[in-house]
């Protein structure tokens, strides 16, 4: 049976802010207004909601799907939020993706929301209980120790420098000089302010972590007939891919990302890919912390095993290069606004394939593109690979 | 998206428009308290911690011991067969030296938190916890370990009754 | 259906609290909605011309149709009660013996939901008239407590 | 897509009051190890997709999400949690088959309410920060003011929501898995404690423990694998206004334009004439009323009448939470809808034990997320 084709039509974002006025439901409304906008439809052609936002604790509200429901567009339609964690902000496309690829929609809105100045004084405080509440929390963690504990572990599997993993935060937070909505970007970085800036929990230096944002991303999401009438540059949703790893995250290697792997053998196979290092012209994989992108760029088997700082060394990921990554300036140089962060990414892809990415254009009218974003206890991958 | 950032949504405010009341806004905080059951195999655990040893579990069809125990396996999904009792001895899978508190407390000296791979598991397997009596730029991936345990008497069937791990003198 | 046992000196439960701690703003439409309380002791709105609906509390935007909403109408401060409820029952689910009195009063096409007071519970009925009883201006910081409760008009 | 769905495999935990002996994973391997027995499936080679509905508050853990796969035989596999209702957990597997690309589907839902000591300060949490929480008011209030203006339009009276209680309490009793059965009065049910007037303890479901697994396939694999699919007719759902003071404070509209959108593509036209039993929300006593009229099973103020003259009971017209409902069975919190679903399909397989109807072929399920929520979820099944 042949699958029904969904396609991107329209994208909107707030600017990445360290802490906003607007309440989360404010927030939520002005992307999705602005995603309306841009493809010129209105809230009657919108048949269903579907809701990406990460912990309840951030905006401080329980149920926050429930409260941010308004703000989505969501008054008396068929609205769900889906949740996994940092994985969220590139699953919500997904799950876009299946609620027209059922047959049951025709026409989708794709949100994603975090306020996470909400939590107060210290939005990272929130981190300590997404630890196993018996035999983990009372250790007192915090979210920086899986990060370093993962990247040492990266780092010493495959004998990668710090120096090395410093390039990936200086080009994102570059290339997010030239992004409206970025709260980072830095034209002047150097590799030697990443290594610099103070230790926070070694290896992981401030430089290296994308910052707490508060943000709002929005997608429309069409069946192939109504995509057709509203634009003449669809975007299609050509693969999705997810996977969710064990929790018991102590009793696994941390050096390879195999969830993600998974994910993206999924949406290759529903894509047709068969080459990814030949096929996919622009990557957006998630880069909360500046050795994910590399980690990531292997799981999704876009570099060899280790090997992706070479690419890097290389300029091939650079803007200019042969295979892009994080044109956007990615979570490092946009902003870290959890599940709107992920959103981002696909909203990334969604201009850069239509050729609308302004001074973050990537020369040669790439066709294809794939984001990724990583969630939970270093656990979930979720992946989407988008064509014109 | 090619516009400038003036055109786009999302106001950004420092901290000191909350400082001098330029900016209406409240302060909240959740009452959320739990008493989570232990049940079979962490309440085991526990039981063993308070004991003063790690208990494991075995898979069979996987031919797998895990820690911590738990009733069913994760990748066959045939039940557990037994527990096994483990050292209070390992191996650093991986560490780092975290100068911030869970609450974002800037420390002098760092907590090193740590995967330690228990003796008796299975490759790869461990738990975490965190390394003291050493030199923070000492502790290196592969350093035998071993647990330093509370006194029994103040052992109460909980992670915490291991109060770090330490290096294991080489003999 | 599981082949382990549960140890018998196993202890029971594991508690704890899960902090979460929040600040929040009051936004672009509450910002002014709870000035113009603070500042004027008024009640506003804000109206969508499409769908033809005043918003109370204001509101930046229409939910029916996401317009963002930019006329602000002052709606008064007394309205009639919709609905209320004689509420036994404190925050940490303990009872009380005397109820608060709750009610969702109507102003524009929403309103607010307030305690009413200066009224015998058992007389208290859906359409009856009340209005706002706004604290002194000196007391008043820009929150839903600015009102101490609505009462009947008379 | 059009592809057909069906439940091949239901298992359940409980309920209880409370369950000690279980961790909560424990609690969702006992569900799952007994819906993958009753589809006959392993998880680990034939289920390709899995997902559970949990809310972080609920648990006691942000980002539950991560601690959902181990004990579902979900490792690695696509797996992800929805923050609703279990029937939005079932609508999210009928689509996940219809897209074509999954053909046999795992559903979780669970209740740990017994864990949460302070479950009504953590509701509140849910209310607006800015406008209603400071009130400082507990959410039951919510209930409060909807049962009232409910009866002011509808003309149910206070025995009629009574009568509701002693319905579904007696239903329970017939049913070993509720622990709430009990042979009321309706003297008794319009007695005891006030909570929010005119709402009274006694018509509020009290929480319970339980898990619940369902596994649904394509119509395909359906009939490869059972001679007893129950078949998804349709589902909906549907959010009203989350702002209090914004939303209709009589009717469930959630409910409404959630079965609107379920019988549309079950094709039902007319409900009362197709559906034959229903198992509908009752977290609170009018809310059964309230939602029976929603769903266009009965017109706008005939349902309490209807309920006071037996036409609900389990040898009524039509039967509705012959289960016992969240009042007999407790309230299961994100797994509700599951709990109502799954008393739909023990029915239709003729499982339903001395509880069982006669001449059933169409059940509905439906339920609502609690206070302050105006979110809820419908499904229609046959056999």
């Amino acid at each position: 049976m042949a699958m029904r084709k969904v396609a991107v039509v329209g994208a909107g974002m707030t600017r990445f802010v360290r802490r906003a006025q607007e309440t989360a439901r404010e927030l939520t409304w002005q992307a999705t207004h602005q995603a309306l906008d841009s493809c010129g439809l209105t809230l009657d052609d919108v048949e269903a909601v579907c809701m990406g936002t990460a912990p309840d604790a951030f905006d401080g509200v329980h149920m926050k799907g429930e409260y941010l429901s308004d703000g989505a567009g969501a008054w008396r339609k068929p609205y769900m939020r889906s949740y996994v964690g940092g994985g969220t902000g590139v699953f919500v496309p997904i799950q876009g993706w299946y609620h027209v690829a059922s047959g049951m929609f025709d026409v989708c809105l794709v949100v994603a929301e975090e306020k996470m100045s909400s939590f107060y004084p210290h939005a990272q405080a929130a981190f300590l209980t997404i630890f196993d509440h018996t035999t983990e929390r009372p250790l007192k963690p915090n979210l920086l120790w899986i990060f370093a504990l993962e990247m040492n572990r990266y780092m010493q599997t495959y004998g990668i420098s710090k120096a090395d993993i410093a390039r990936v935060a200086v080009k994102n937070k570059r290339n997010a000089a030239d992004h409206p909505s970025a709260l980072l970007g830095d034209k002047n970085i150097t590799v030697e302010d990443v290594l610099n800036s103070e230790v926070l929990a070694w290896p992981v230096n401030r430089l290296d972590v994308s910052p707490v944002t508060d943000g709002a991303v929005a997608l429309v999401l069409a069946a192939e007939h109504v995509a057709q009438r509203i634009t003449d540059k669809p975007v299609w949703i050509e693969g999705v891919g997810w996977s969710l790893d064990t929790a018991y995250w102590t009793n696994r290697d941390l050096a390879y990302p195999r969830y993600v792997e998974q994910a993206a053998r999924m949406a290759y196979d529903m894509a047709g890919i068969r080459e990814p290092r030949k096929e996919i012209n622009i990557v957006e994989p998630y880069d909360p912390f500046d050795y994910k992108e590399l980690h990531h760029l292997e799981g999704l088997l876009l570099a060899d095993r280790g090997q992706a700082p070479q690419l890097l060394a290389d300029g091939v990921t650079e803007r200019t290069g042969n295979m892009p990554v994080c044109p956007s300036g990615g979570l490092l140089g946009v902003g870290n606004p959890i599940a709107a962060a992920g959103l981002m990414k696909i909203a990334e892809l969604f201009w850069q394939l239509r050729g609308e990415a302004g001074a973050r254009q990537v020369p040669g009218q790439p066709k294809r593109g794939l984001a990724q974003a990583w969630g939970d206890l270093m656990q979930v991958g979720t992946v989407v690979i988008m064509g014109r | 998206m090619s516009e400038s950032s003036q055109n786009l949504p999302g106001t950004p405010l420092s901290e000191k428009d909350f400082q001098d009341g330029l900016i209406l806004h409240s302060y909240d905080e959740m009452q959320a308290r739990y008493a989570w059951d232990t049940g079979t195999a962490i309440g085991s655990y526990l039981a063993a911690l308070k004991e003063g040893f790690l208990l494991g579990g075995r898979c069979s069809t996987c031919r797998r011991t895990v820690i911590p125990p738990r009733v069913v396996c994760e990748w066959c999904f045939r039940p557990m067969d037994e527990y096994v009792p483990l050292q209070d001895t390992g191996t650093v899978n991986t560490y780092s030296l975290c100068y911030v508190t869970w609450d974002v407390q800037r420390i002098r000296e760092p907590e090193i938190p740590a995967v330690i791979e228990i003796d008796g598991a299975s490759p790869l397997h461990g738990i975490l916890h965190k390394l003291g009596e050493v030199d923070p730029q000492q502790v290196r991936i592969g350093m035998r370990v071993r647990a330093v345990w509370k006194e029994p008497a103040e052992r109460q069937g909980a992670i915490t009754d291991i109060l770090y791990f330490k290096p294991i003198e080489e003999a | 259906m599981v082949l382990l046992e549960r140890d018998p000196n196993a202890p029971g439960e594991w508690v704890d609290d899960l902090p979460v701690t929040n600040r929040y703003t009051f936004g672009l439409a509450g910002e002014r909605f709870f000035r113009v309380i603070k500042e004027e002791a008024r009640i506003l709105g804000t109206h969508c011309t499409r769908c033809d609906r005043t918003y109370v509390p204001a509101a930046a935007f229409c939910e029916r149709c996401l317009s963002e909403l930019t006329e602000w109408v002052d709606v008064g401060t007394t309205g009639a009660v919709e609905t209320f409820t004689l509420l036994y029952v404190n925050a940490d689910g303990t009872f009380r013996e005397k109820p608060q009195v709750v009610a969702f009063v109507r102003l524009g096409d929403g309103g607010l939901i307030h305690f009413l007071a200066e009224v015998d519970p058992e007389s208290v009925a859906i359409g009856m008239m009340v209005e706002a009883v706004f604290k002194e201006p000196g007391e008043r910081l820009g929150s839903i407590h600015d009102i101490r409760y609505f009462k009947p008009m008379g | 897509m059009n592809e057909r769905v069906a439940v091949v495999g239901v298992g359940w935990s409980g309920f209880r009051p409370v369950s000690p002996d279980l961790s909560y994973k424990e609690m969702m391997y006992a569900a799952a190890v007994r819906a993958y027995q009753d589809a006959g499936v392993d998880p680990r080679r034939d289920v390709q997709s899995f997902i559970t509905v949990a809310e972080d508050f609920h648990e006691g853990t942000s980002i539950f999400d991560e601690y959902t796969p181990d004990q579902l035989g979900a490792v690695l596999k696509p797996m992800h949690t929805i923050s609703g209702d279990g029937l939005h957990g079932l609508a999210t597997g009928y689509m996940l088959i219809q897209t074509g690309q999954f053909s046999l589907v795992a559903i979780e839902g669970h209740s740990k309410a017994s864990n949460i000591l302070t479950l009504p300060q953590i509701t509140a949490y849910a209310q607006d920060p800015v406008v209603n929480r400071p009130l400082g008011l507990n959410s039951d209030f919510i209930a409060g003011l909807e049962m009232n203006r409910y009866l002011y339009e509808s003309g149910a009276t206070l025995e009629q929501c009574a009568s509701v209680v002693v319905k579904n309490r007696g239903n329970a009793l017939r049913n070993p898995s509720a622990p709430y059965g009990a042979d009321l009065e309706i003297g008794e049910a319009l007695g005891g404690p006030r909570l929010a007037w005119p709402l009274n303890q006694r018509q509020a479901a009290v929480h319970a423990d339980g898990a619940i697994v369902m596994v649904l396939a394509s119509e395909q694999v359906a009939r490869s694998l059972t001679a007893q699919p129950v078949w998804v007719l349709g589902v909906g759902w549907c959010n009203d206004s989350y702002a209090l003071e914004y939303r209709n404070w009589s009717q469930a509209v959630y409910a409404r334009e959630a079965a609107r959108l379920a019988y549309r593509q079950a094709g039902i036209r007319h409900p009362t004439q197709a559906i034959d039993f229903a198992e509908v929300d009752d977290t609170y006593a009018y809310k059964e009323l309230q939602s029976l009229e929603a769903l266009g099973l009965f017109r706008s103020g005939e349902a309490g009448p209807a309920t006071e003259q037996l036409a609900t009971a389990a040898d009524g017209e039509l039967p509705v939470n012959v289960s016992g409902g969240s009042l007999g069975m407790g309230n299961l919190l994100d797994a509700t809808g599951l709990g109502r679903a799954l008393e739909v399909v023990l029915q239709l397989r003729g499982q339903a034990g001395a509880r069982q109807l006669n001449n059933v072929s169409t059940g509905l399920a439906q339920s609502w997320r609690g206070v302050p929520t105006a979110s809820g979820a419908v499904a229609v099944f046959s056999n």
